[in-house]
């Protein structure tokens, strides 16, 4: 199969659920002859012109609120916010407006949007650049949240997130982009809410989100080396949770690591450890442990972002540790 | 204007009296829960300003919006049934006063957060924009609604795109306690209009024929493609900023200033001196009016309350 | 000792710091001669004027954004926001200012400031006015997080956190402003990441936060009639949260339900079971439960709200779950 | 104006243009990580305003700071470590290029939100008030910072409460790759301040005398209490908005118009028609500079990296 980056597949998820329905557009701020301060959207605006690949000002609460707004009147806009960090500037329209209109309208009005976003470190962006804020929305009814960690995953992913008639935060990961993979040509649907075994073990389960699972396969390599068997579930969609997958591993090893890049304390990962000590507790052989940044904000040296951040010799200790 | 059109503006604005009206001694009884906005006094500036939309127009609304949602087009049953709660009103109870929508009628919500209105209507112009039709979105908000973020983003993003919305500031001078003298350094808050290019007009809001005028010419803007207006309509809210403030914070002699400058007495006094209604027509309207209302109040005591298991669904499309 | 509600101790601790430290002063909408939406600044404004009891237009961003620049530069605000819910408003200043700023800058700064917000629902206030969102911010390093139950409580944290050099969350519950309580007078601090055990017992432990302790020991009253011994922990701040306390008492009940008013996904009770799973696991002879919010916005209808918000039968029922 | 308070003005602008040139190369040859906006093209703005400041004034930078930094007075050794990542930065290496602050000096730090500094600047201003200090804050920020939430809702709170805020705008006509046309449908920011009822003023941003004298007026306005003024500053960055952006927004002839009205070269020019400075004077300065310059990289590189283990520590005071 032909292979694309993660960036590539993103972007052909967009053209071709772009060609494919006249409601889908772009808006956010250089997405348009720049490309996008990723380049994800590269030539998207040579293809589809000003108005569907729109170049916004630097206003995330009209950006999102013109989303909002279009989405309730017919439109599926898919905006762009450079850094997940700047979601801060537009929680309202993320959290009041698009996550509860439906509900609080009885039913009657869908949403249908996709707030695309890249997460994570590893770039000496430092602090305000840096962060992994997906836990936050999995918080909020209403809201769906998916989180892609191969290119595959990218494109099917995203052609469902903008067919879906909800509100979706679509959280990308800086490092991956670059990161090549086969992917699917055409239509290409991943369907949200099925986790995915990106590979099979008995001994110990890791949960891994996002950059952290193909942090966890180089660790299952390396443990696998000394005979540890590791299964990497990538859970792929965090609302919905594809619990059955993650319970039915865990069952299996008795045994499980979560890994994601987000701060460690009140993360998703807490969530999942949550659901396993109430749905599988008589199972698990071994405490959970959870890898995930360090108690600090990311720092700007590599030197102390490396510290911070989760890397797969974090998975490898913390598998360890349990086995 | 059409005589009928002017019949149809008294009588909006006096069921949205009426029915504001009921619904104060509904929650002074207890019959209502939960937070309860009046626009008494303010009538004429959504009634002015929907009078010049069509079915197919948005509006986004304020947590202060029962009059924005009868002014265009909204069903006063459904209204009152959520305001009680129950499984047959607009948001089958789960809304309530601050939520009330009607997505098919162009009602794009009340809100509950003041100024979320202003972020959505560009979204609804741009969408009609891109559609290519030519529906208008007006967009309602307060005095203090506009010293929030979304004031700024939201003008300036119409204001580049051209985007057919009217933005209408209703100045009753007051956000909660605060008079607008203590929230602004400006008398005129269509003066912002100057910082996103566009035409800012102030109107009183009061005078619902002056209010029409304004939107309007507003409307026709938009419509052309011609981008957004900011409209101010200077007007008083007569009631406490919710039911149940003491408002210690303004004096009678101002509310009763305002309430001699009632926006329904003054247009009453109009029609009947242009000919067009005469005091009987008048007393039948008051009176179908208050039947209507006798009725939304009915329909929502007989209707069921929702079932608890109902509280989740609608969550997700 | 003579009682004050809830409301009062709060007043009474800013009212005292106000006093004592000049630099202290209250920011917000309608906190002056209005005396707070809910009533909770009262006659402050007589007593120190519109200077140190400062209205504020309908600004959160600019309202959080003040108080960071004055505690950068030597003051120590105390800003209310009229209802947590509109911290979605101001999430970058809290965020990715206020949280940050000394972090980012080596040290080199600090940003002593409270944040005062009501949390939670039970007075048909619908889906923007009863959220409970204090998760989010744990996720935060650089915050500090308070949630009192009692008006004893809530005095003696509000001390405390007026006097810590951090940005603190300090979250109070409509529902508790009318509720009354013991209150020692004069100076009383409570330190913040001491947690308390509102109620011994044997067979269970209960961990709640804010309103849910009262529901919690309720609860426990109902349980103890039937013979089940309920431990309630009230951890009182979650960052800095005390483990030990309610490790302790997980390891001698055994058992443990935790209980907040929050949306339970994601909750803060997920990292509070996280923690037990890795820490307590050989200690459990039950799963984990937790107790919170539905997945829903919250509803208008009393007869929906109360489905979706967690009460005490939904205590009682979790804790006979697991015994 | 004192012979003295010129040469220091030159001097400083010739610093950040020499500091910048430098930290240019490093970039490039993967010696400083990170993102880095360069100023160089801006001087005169930075300069210009901060010539009017004491010691014990502040200001808030954006993520393009190091003009800001060094202009207020900022330690270039310190400002060098910190881009390299080392333990003797201004930040212990934990904050680089966007987040270096310096609160002695009264820095309260470079920002990466754009628009973060219009919401940190009134508490500043705030805070002087209240402690009844006549101490002034001078808030940076650029054209499309002017369309954020903080922009308005900061000079609404500063001239409601008329704090010594002096709001800078840094209009250098593009936001990235967005030219000014496209995100406002304005020309002048300045005439934004109407919509708070404060001054506005526009000034040549590339000539550091008007920029001086502007700046000078609206300080002496805020120590009188007279609160807060915006004034826009018209200029240009040469580089990309990142080092490594290809600018393929923008045409190499507008780049080339604007290089010649460099700042530098402008005010060099007055100064030796002024027989302020001699062409031997210019070299000595351009000298002692670039030996500045020098030392500091030399200071960066031979600096030790932080611990890793230091990350954890000033999360919390
Ligand atoms: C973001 C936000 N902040 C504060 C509130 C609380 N609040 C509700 S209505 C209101 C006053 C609004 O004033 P204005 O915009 O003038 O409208 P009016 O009530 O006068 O019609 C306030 C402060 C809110 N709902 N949302
Ligand atoms: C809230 C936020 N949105 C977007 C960005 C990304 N960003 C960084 S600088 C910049 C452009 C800023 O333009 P302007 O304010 O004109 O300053 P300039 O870069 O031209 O000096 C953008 C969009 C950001 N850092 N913060
Ligand atoms: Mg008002
Ligand atoms: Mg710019």
């Amino acid at each position: 199969m032909r292979e694309l980056t993660y960036a590539e597949a993103v972007r052909e998820a967009l053209r071709l659920e772009m060609r494919r329905d006249p409601s889908v557009f772009i808006l956010g701020e250089d997405v348009g002859k720049f490309g996008g301060c990723f380049g994800v959207t590269g030539d998207l605006w040579q293809e589809f012109g000003e108005d569907r690949v729109r170049d916004t000002p630097i206003s995330e609460t009209a950006i999102i609120g013109a989303a909002v707004g279009a989405a309730a009147t017919g439109m599926r806009p898919v905006p762009e916010i450079m850094f997940c960090d700047f979601l801060t500037v537009c929680m309202d329209q993320l959290v009041n407006q698009a996550a509860k209109m439906r509900y609080m309208f009885g039913g009657k009005a869908k949403i249908p949007m996709v707030v695309r976003a890249p997460v994570g470190g590893g770039i000496s962006a430092a602090a305000q650049h840096s962060q992994s804020l997906e836990a936050w929305f999995t918080h909020v009814p209403g809201l769906k949240v998916v989180m892609p960690s191969t290119p595959a995953d990218a494109k099917g992913l995203l052609i469902a997130s903008i067919r879906d008639d909800n509100p979706v935060m679509f959280f990308e990961h800086k490092l991956l982009y670059p990161v090549k993979g086969e992917v699917p040509e055409g239509e290409y649907v991943v369907p949200l809410g099925k986790a995915d075994v990106k590979r099979e073990g008995s001994d110990v389960t890791v949960v891994a989100t996002s950059l952290m699972v193909m942090k966890a396969l180089e660790a299952a390599e390396k443990l696998a080396a000394e005979g540890v068997s590791v299964e990497v579930v990538d859970p792929r969609t965090l609302v919905p949770l594809d619990e059955e997958t993650i319970l039915a591993s865990v069952k299996k090893t008795g045994r499980v690591v979560i890994a994601h890049e987000a701060v460690t304390r009140s993360g998703f990962g807490a969530e999942i450890a949550a659901i396993i000590a109430e749905k599988a507790l008589d199972y698990l052989d071994a405490p959970i442990k959870r890898v995930g940044a360090k108690p600090a904000p990311v720092p700007f040296a590599g030197v102390l972002e490396k510290y911070v951040l989760p890397g797969t010799d974090d998975i490898v200790a913390a598998v360890k540790e349990i086995i | 204007m059409e005589k009928e059109k002017l019949i149809w503006m008294y009588r909006q604005m006096v069921r949205i009296r009426q029915f504001e009206t009921k619904v104060s001694e509904l929650f002074a009884q207890g019959r209502i829960p939960g937070f309860v906005h009046l626009y008494i006094g303010e009538e004429a500036t959504a009634v002015g300003a929907c009078a010049n939309l069509r079915q197919d127009d948005f509006i986004t609304s304020t947590h202060r919006g029962h009059g924005h949602c009868l002014a265009k087009g909204g069903d006063m049953k459904l209204m009152m049934a959520e305001l009680f709660g129950k499984e047959t009103g607009y948001c089958k109870g789960k809304g309530g006063s601050m939520h009330i929508a009607d997505v098919d009628m162009g009602i794009l919500g009340a809100n509950g957060i003041v100024g979320g209105g202003l972020s959505i209507a560009p979204g609804a112009g741009l969408s009609a924009k891109l559609r290519g039709t030519d529906q208008v979105t007006v967009c309602f908000f307060g005095d203090g609604a506009s010293n929030q973020t979304t004031f700024h983003e939201g003008l300036n993003l119409a204001s580049i795109w051209k985007l057919p919305v009217i933005f209408i500031c209703e100045n009753n001078q007051y956000g909660i306690s605060l008079h607008q003298s203590k929230h602004q350094r400006i008398a005129d808050v269509a003066d912002r209009a100057v910082a996103y290019g566009i035409p800012g007009v102030v109107v009183d809001g009061n005078d619902v024929m002056a209010v029409y005028e304004a939107v309007a010419e507003a409307v026709k803007r938009a419509r052309a493609g011609e981008g957004p207006t900011l409209i101010e309509a200077k007007t008083y809210r007569w009631r406490g900023h919710f039911e149940g403030d003491p408002t210690v914070y303004r004096s009678e002699k101002e509310v009763q200033e305002w309430k001699e400058r009632c926006p329904i007495a003054r247009f009453k006094k109009h029609l009947l001196e242009m000919g067009i209604l005469s005091e009987a027509d008048i007393e039948k309207i008051d009176a179908e009016v208050a039947e209507e209302v006798e009725a939304a109040v009915r329909f929502a005591e007989e209707s069921p309350l929702p079932k608890p298991e109902e509280a989740l669904e609608d969550v997700y499309a």
